[in-house]
């Protein structure tokens, strides 16, 4: 989220789109209803089914599941040609007057570049036009700014195309296009809410972009009651994200080097972020200061200015990532040996459960850290039909690790607003369940004593890591949270003054602000520098003030980076730094420096007419086209999913996003609309919690039974019955549930051609209280979005029947 | 941080003046009368509160845990309830279905209790003691790095990579275990690194 | 000694030339099947009617307390629903009307007003008092039963909607009270008839009594041949 | 926090005051209380309808703090599961997917089902068991199981359809919402409102509540539902329980929601009028069986009746 949750309550208009808030974060939700109840702020929602959300919303538009690109850019097309933009904020905080290379182009839903064989792009022209000053040129006016591409580019998605891509009805879209123009006023803003609706397609990436731009057009972000808000699932991936977690991730979003960045100077030369325009801040200049620091954290004393702070012990990467798609293929094809799952149950989360057992089985051991029995620490058992497999032919060894939960652990989570809250233990493991931290160092100390006894592969970064806690065996969480903050490695004295300690080794640093390059701090996550400093865990405040109701709470716990609240908050202002609304206040210009309720995204002295709000771009301003960022394309174009109703209007011969990576053997299993003639999509529903609440008893009482929801026409077609049992199947899996039919789920008319929606709710497994049942998981597609890889769980086709039920 | 100072803090807070006028206006004094015999005894009497987030979604309710017995005590805790923290900014006290089931959770009948061993080919998990899991772990993972370490690519670059073993982070441990977890998968070479971010 | 006897005439009926003339009227299977009737009925009144108002609710304190009188009560219904059919089967032959009935009917008022009971036309085994009694108790038991069945919710709660159970809870209760008016007549007809009660604790009546009150049935005794020392 | 009127201060663990009691009851079944020495100010549960997602947190909130254990159930074909209330859980959402004839739009109404604490409550006036069901002046009606019989009553008695026995139990007694007693005795809320996460359900006193209500309908108007309007029904002398409805001159769409509920006439005969025409059924004819004794003597056999036996009987031949 660029805002936070309690930031919601400032806004005008909500558009939840990719998204069910109400029922997947109920308590984020109040503050839609707040801004309802308090600023008769309007609600829109668009999605395939009448979700729980829609049930209070102002206004709801129905969408074919994977054509959110074709409605968005429809309604930027109809804000351009309405004149409904935010122009002021458009020409000084985006990139729209910028001139984009020539021979750059657009056709046939291609952009320049396609290379059909690689599945991508060359994208050399995907770039600005750079004047001899090696800044970017600037001209609204020219053919190939960025605006004038980006208004031909959408001028093709009119409402009747919009009506015909996403079945939307004409009048509906209209009303919801108007409604959201509306926002392009300085003093009305929009907010918008959305999670794995959008991200979870073959072309999530651009489908979160696409609202972006809308966005910025609109001059939403940076504003209070705006931005892009992404509901993050869990109650801490934002925090292993931030953490680098990833395959190709170090903490704070530096990334892991590829093999053939040899060298820590050729790793660097990469990463240097020259600013594009004069007076930028282009922040990732600091990238080496973070880097090293991160070596420290890691390798300590080890990591020295003669071997580049350890550089040669990170692996590199001969991939783009090892995500958990590309993983679990390899395992698959037998070039995966062990496998840790710590908090999570890939068998039932990941695509294609029929691939992922016969991957799993390929292994020689398993190891899963959890509170609860998953199926995946059990993929291995005869559950029936709910797990067919022959234990004895299955050679994994399979190591189950009881581990706490939040009830029983301290330490911080953060939240999708990016507040970093402590928490404390409350409660006595069961069992000999152990904390995730001790079982990691356990590993580790076991590990390196094997290591210093019998040697082996390559140990010095083992041997060296940095693991001097009190008791190693069990590190605290203030000492881990420390560390994560960052600390002095070395007395740090005034640059003018050799004297003058600024800093002592062993204190806590202040913030990222003063991390050096020079190996004399250590900081585990940059970006979480300032979390539990000098003046102590910062992260455990519990202040409720909040000046002015503005709904900051910049004294309760902690939000990276340095405690601002609303990301790229300086556009809150214009270009002289004076509010654009006065009642919604957020920074403003006092002449010298910024004030107001946020810490300022910028230095406080950085003159407002001269540094831009987007100081992570070189360009400081926000990228309406994004150059070669992006695999897919620097504008986002509407692609059907890989398993569609209907072709591409726009392109008929392209099937998916043209660039999505697809492994051998995974196209052959995409099933089509002749065969597979309706149109499936997953979620959650509110009662459950992934696959985690079905083993509490009470929310396994309130939704006891795997169930898919179909339209009362389809029923009607396939003479199925509410609470009778269907069949429901892809190219890749079967299921049998029961049956809900409802009028919240409607037949669309897609380019002349009747789309009935099936939705698949995702909580069912084979171990806990609730009735076993099946998941999506074993309908959906292996492949996914391709530019993060995030599997395409929102839009595929299945087939459905009505059987009796099973005689168990 | 204790609770005590949690407790002030929200006192001073600007929710205190409204959580007190409502209490005021509902007529309640500060007679102390004997409950009537249709009311249950208050069953949160002497318990130890704890303050802790929804495990949940990243909506990251704040929660107050009942037990009896306190754990910084040293004393063994047992959560009895669990309820929304009304201080907290973003929930206010309240929380969905799934957070109102908490306790259901930290008490479910399917928590793993102990470490066990699948052998391969068996049909069973067998209970084993921590080091005997946790040695078997390292052997494990040390014989596959060992054969499958990749210290140079094809073109005589340090690669330094490891990837015939995998790891799939947790999502809903604390930074704190993230960053160690960080730690001791990053230094074994691991690339085949990933989180719940995607699912 | 007879192959047919009169409708009304009972298999232990039998007089006895004594002296005075005594008429065997209750069988001990009789006596005991009436008394259990009766017993299950007071204590259907001491239940019931604790839950009827609050000032009986101290009844409920026979029972030890009040769920145990709302527990008895449904159970004891039953007993007293076989009870009273096993009466039913055996009497109802006797208690079908017959010409008499009427015109002894049409007399009844003046007799009760201390009338001569001369006037009135000789009656069998029952008068017609006793047959209406009869009858009426018969439905009330069944109408009693079916709307007890509907207000035993462990049971039958899923038999009827909430506005069915409201109304069989008020017929119920009207019921009761109509029983218990019929009890009450029924019971002080024989207290005013003396030499009644000792049919049913004894088994027997003096022939004078039968002479008086159901001479017709004395008759049929006496020509049956149902006659011993 | 200023938008936040009725934020519930959290659940205290020491110093607890209890703030009402015995001494504040104004109704107690099968029996009468003196009038209490003062009025409780009249608290209320507001239900907004409008602003309900239909999330169950008030369910499962409400299972917790009252150490329910409800069975798991199977799907039916809805998302109205457990299907209804039972003594093993006191409130539950009743899902309507409602076309609204006027605007053709599909509505999704979700009506948080449960005791409305009546003014004048049936259950409390059909019960026959002393004190088992009882009214405090704060306008709480609340079952006391010590002395609930189990009889069922209550079910009888309740306009609403809300009580429920608990029929597999050894003992059955009679289970409904108790607005939590035990939490507002100690200056809390009920357990369902301090969880609803959009704030739908709010607790306060029933002025406060009023009040609250007539801003939610002045949104509600504005947004187009010129019907919209507060639920607090004067047939049983207004609730504890209100809700806000969009459409508040059809309750009945919200499952059945009555339009104008009041204790049914078959109970107020049978609990009023009956009462008394029993008892001077059975009194009177009672008296009228006397007096018949004593005026017209007893009805004796006579020593002619004996004789004229022995004749016929041919015993006085012997």
């Amino acid at each position: 989220m660029t805002n936070s949750w309690t930031d919601i309550k400032n806004t005008d208009l909500v558009v939840i789109m990719g998204g069910n808030a109400a029922e997947a974060h109920p308590c984020g939700f109040k503050w839609v209803t707040e801004a309802k109840a308090n600023r008769g702020a309007k609600l829109i929602v668009v999605d395939p089914r009448f979700t729980r959300s829609a049930a209070v919303a102002d206004y709801y538009a129905p969408i074919r599941q994977g054509t959110d690109i074709a409605f968005l850019l429809g309604v930027m097309n109809y804000c351009i040609a309405n004149n409904k933009v935010q122009w002021e904020y458009v020409k000084a905080f985006t990139n729209a007057p910028y001139i984009i290379k020539e021979g750059f182009g657009y056709q046939d839903g291609l952009f320049t570049g396609y290379d059909e064989a690689k599945r991508d792009y060359n994208k050399s022209t995907w770039d600005y036009e750079l004047g001899a000053d090696g800044y970017v040129k600037s001209d609204i006016d020219h053919p190939r700014s960025v605006w004038n591409l980006m208004k031909k580019h959408v001028s093709v998605y009119t409402p009747e195309m919009v009506e015909r891509i996403c079945g939307t009805p004409k009048d509906k879209f209209l009303k919801v296009a108007e409604m959201i123009s509306e926002c392009s006023s300085p003093t009305k803003t929009m907010t918008s809410m959305y999670a794995l609706g959008w991200t979870q397609h073959s072309k999530g990436s651009q489908n979160i972009r696409c609202m972006a731009m809308l966005q910025l057009i609109l001059g939403n972000i940076g504003v209070r009651g705006g931005g892009m808000n992404a509901l993050r699932g869990h109650s801490n991936i934002q925090g292993l994200t931030d953490l680098g977690l990833m395959s190709n991730l170090l903490p704070g979003y530096l990334t892991i080097p590829n093999e053939k960045e040899a060298t820590l100077d050729v790793y660097m030369s990469t990463r240097g972020f020259k600013p594009l325009r004069p007076n930028q801040m282009s922040y990732w200049q600091n990238y080496k200061k973070f880097f090293v620091s991160f070596q420290k954290a890691m390798w300590g004393s080890a990591a020295t200015p003669e071997n580049n702070f350890a550089y040669d012990y990170l692996p590199k990467l001969d991939v783009p990532s090892y995500d958990v798609l590309r993983v679990f293929e390899l395992m698959h094809q037998g070039k995966v040996n062990g496998y840790f799952c710590q908090g999570f149950n890939p068998l039932l989360s990941a695509p294609n459960r029929k691939k992922l057992t016969a991957a799993l089985s390929k292994l020689k051991y398993l190891v899963v850290m959890d509170p609860l029995q998953t199926e995946t620490a059990r993929f291995w058992q005869n559950h029936g039909e709910y797990n067919e497999v022959n234990s004895g032919s299955i050679q994994t060894e399979v190591i189950e690790l009881p581990t706490t939960c939040f009830a029983e652990d301290e330490g911080s989570l953060t939240n999708s607003g990016r507040w970093l809250q402590w928490h404390w233990a409350g409660g006595t493991p069961p069992g000999e369940a152990k904390h995730d931290s001790w079982i990691m160092s356990q590993i580790h100390l076991r590990l390196k004593a094997l290591y210093q006894k019998e040697g082996g592969a390559f140990s010095d970064p083992i041997l060296k890591l940095d693991w001097r806690y009190k008791d190693p065996g069990s590190p605290t969480s203030e000492e881990l949270a420390k560390e994560v903050n960052g600390y002095a490695t070395e007395d740090i004295t005034d640059p003018n003054d050799a004297t003058k300690v600024v800093l002592a080794k062993g204190k806590q640093v202040v913030s990222f602000a003063v991390l050096r390059d020079d190996g004399k701090t250590a900081c585990g996550c940059w970006i979480y520098s300032g979390s539990f400093n000098e003046a102590g865990n910062n992260m455990a405040r519990r202040s409720t003030n909040d000046p002015d109701s503005t709904g900051a709470y910049p004294t309760w716990a902690w939000s990276w980076p340095v405690n601002r609240r609303i990301l790229y908050n300086r556009a809150s202002a214009d270009i002289n730094g004076k509010p654009w609304d006065d009642s919604r206040k957020l920074l403003w210009w006092d002449g010298s420096k910024w004030t107001g309720y946020d810490v300022p995204d910028i230095l406080p002295t950085a003159k407002p007419d001269v540094v831009g709000p987007f100081i992570m771009n070189p360009e400081g301003t926000a990228r309406l086209f994004t150059r070669g960022l992006m695999r897919d394309g620097p504008f986002p174009a509407h692609y059907e999913p890989f398993e569609a109703p209907v072709v591409n209007v726009l392109a008929p011969k392209i099937r998916g996003n043209p660039v999505a990576r697809v492994f051998k053997g995974d196209m052959e299993q995409f099933g089509d609309a002749k065969e597979f003639p309706y149109a499936a999509t997953s979620y959650r529903l509110t009662e459950h919690f992934h696959f985690w609440t079905k083993h509490a008893h009470n929310p396994a009482v309130m939704q006891p039974e795997f169930f898919v929801e179909i339209g009362e026409e389809l029923a009607k077609q396939k003479g199925i019955t509410g609470g009778g049992w269907v069949r429901v199947w892809s190219k890749r899996g079967s299921v049998k549930a029961k049956a809900v039919v409802t009028k919240r789920i409607k037949p669309l008319q897609c380019d002349g051609k009747t789309v009935h929606i099936v939705g698949i709710p995702l909580h069912w497994g084979f171990m806990g209280e609730t009735k076993k049942g099946f998941g999506p998981n074993s309908l959906t597609p292996y492949v996914g979005d391709a530019n993060i890889e995030t599997p395409e769980y929102k839009a595929f086709l299945v087939d459905i029947e009505s059987i009796t039920g099973p005689t168990a | 941080m204790n609770m005590e100072l949690s407790r002030r803090q929200f006192m001073k807070g600007a929710s205190a003046g409204i959580a007190g006028t409502t209490l005021g206006a509902l007529g309640f004094g500060d007679i102390e009368a004997a409950y009537a015999s249709s009311i249950r005894p208050w069953k949160l009497a002497n318990l130890t509160e704890t303050r802790n987030t929804c495990t949940y979604c990243s909506v990251a309710c704040g929660i107050i845990m009942y037990s009896k017995g306190d754990l910084k005590k040293g004393e063994k805790a047992d959560i009895v309830h669990i309820e929304g923290d009304p201080d907290h900014p973003t929930n206010r006290g309240t929380l969905c279905p799934k957070g109102a089931a908490l306790l259901d959770i930290v008490h479910a009948k399917t928590r793993t209790l102990y470490p066990q061993i699948r052998k391969p080919g068996s049909d069973k998990f067998e209970r084993v003691s921590w080091d005997v899991a946790l040695d078997r772990v390292a052997r494990l993972m040390k014989d596959d790095r060992d054969k499958n370490f990749i210290a140079k690519n094809g073109d005589g670059v340090t690669v330094n990579r490891w990837l015939t073993t995998g790891f799939l982070a947790a999502s809903a441990t604390t930074n704190e275990t993230a960053w160690a977890t960080y730690k001791v998968v990053r230094s074994t070479g691991i690339l085949a690194f990933d989180n719940q971010a995607r699912v | 000694m007879t192959t047919t006897s009169p409708y009304d005439v009972q298999p232990g009926d039998r007089v006895h030339r004594r002296d005075p003339v005594v008429v065997d009227r209750h069988s001990s299977f009789v006596r005991v099947n009436h008394w259990t009737t009766v017993i299950t009925m007071l204590l259907l009144w001491a239940s019931g009617f604790a839950l009827f108002h609050p000032s009986l609710y101290f009844l409920a304190g026979l029972f030890g307390s009040g769920e145990n009188a709302r527990e008895w009560h449904p159970w004891l219904g039953l007993v007293l629903f076989v009870a009273f059919y096993g009466l039913f089967f055996r009497f109802w032959r006797a208690c079908l009307f017959a010409g008499e009935d009427s015109r002894w009917l049409a007399g009844l008022p003046k007799v009760m007003a201390g009338g001569d009971e001369e006037r009135l036309p000789e009656v069998g085994r029952f008068n017609a008092g006793q047959k209406m009694f009869f009858w009426i108790m018969a439905i009330m038991v069944i109408i009693m039963l079916v709307t007890g069945l509907a207000m035993w919710d462990q049971y039958f709660y899923d038999y009827t909607t909430i506005e069915q159970k409201r109304i069989m809870v008020l017929i119920h209760s009207v019921v009761a009270v109509l029983v218990v008016c019929g009890v009450i007549v029924h019971v002080s007809m024989v207290i005013w008839e003396r030499g009644t009660l000792q049919a049913m604790t004894r088994g027997y009546v003096t022939g004078g009594w039968a002479w008086k009150h159901h001479r017709k049935w004395l008759r049929e005794l006496v020509t049956g041949g149902r006659v011993g020392p | 926090m200023a938008n936040f009127e009725f934020v519930l201060p959290p659940a205290p663990t020491t110093n607890i005051k209890v703030a009402f009691g015995e001494g504040d009851l104004v109704a107690r079944s099968a029996s009468s209380v003196p009038p209490p020495a003062k009025q409780l100010t009249p608290v209320a549960k507001l239900i907004d309808v409008s602003k309900c997602i239909g999330c169950k947190a008030c369910e499962v909130a409400c299972l917790e703090w009252n150490n329910l254990r409800h069975p798991i159930g199977i799907n039916t074909g809805s998302y109205n599961i457990p299907p209804d209330l039972d003594p093993n859980i006191f409130t539950v959402m009743r899902f309507t997917e409602w076309v609204n004839p006027e605007t053709k739009n599909l509505e999704w109404l979700i009506r948080k089902d449960g005791c409305m604490h009546c003014v004048d409550p049936g259950c409390l006036k059909a019960c026959p068991a002393p004190g088992a069901i009882v009214q405090y002046s704060n306008g709480i009606v609340d079952f006391d199981h010590e002395k609930c019989i189990g009889c069922g009553y209550c079910v009888r008695g309740c306009p609403f359809n809300i009580p429920r026995i608990s029929r597999n139990a050894d003992q059955p007694k009679a289970y409904k919402c108790t607005l939590c007693s035990d939490r507002v005795a100690v200056g809390q809320g009920p357990a369902c409102a301090k969880s609803c996460p959009t704030h739908a359900i709010v607790f306060g006193t029933k002025d406060e509540m009023k009040k609250h209500a007539e801003g939610r309908i002045k949104d509600l108007k504005s947004r187009g539902f010129s019907n919209a309007g507060l639920y607090d029904p004067p047939g049983v002398g207004g609730t504890h329980v209100m809700y806000v409805l969009a459409h508040a001159d059809k309750p009945e769409i919200y499952a059945g929601l009555p339009k104008d509920p009041k204790i049914s006439t078959v109970v107020e005969i049978w609990k009023g009028l009956f009462k008394y025409a029993g008892f001077i059924a059975i009194g009177g004819l009672a008296a009228v069986s006397v007096l018949h004794q004593v005026i017209a003597g007893p009805n004796r056999v006579s020593r002619a009746d004996e004789d004229n036996a022995k004749r016929l009987a041919g015993s006085d031949k012997k």
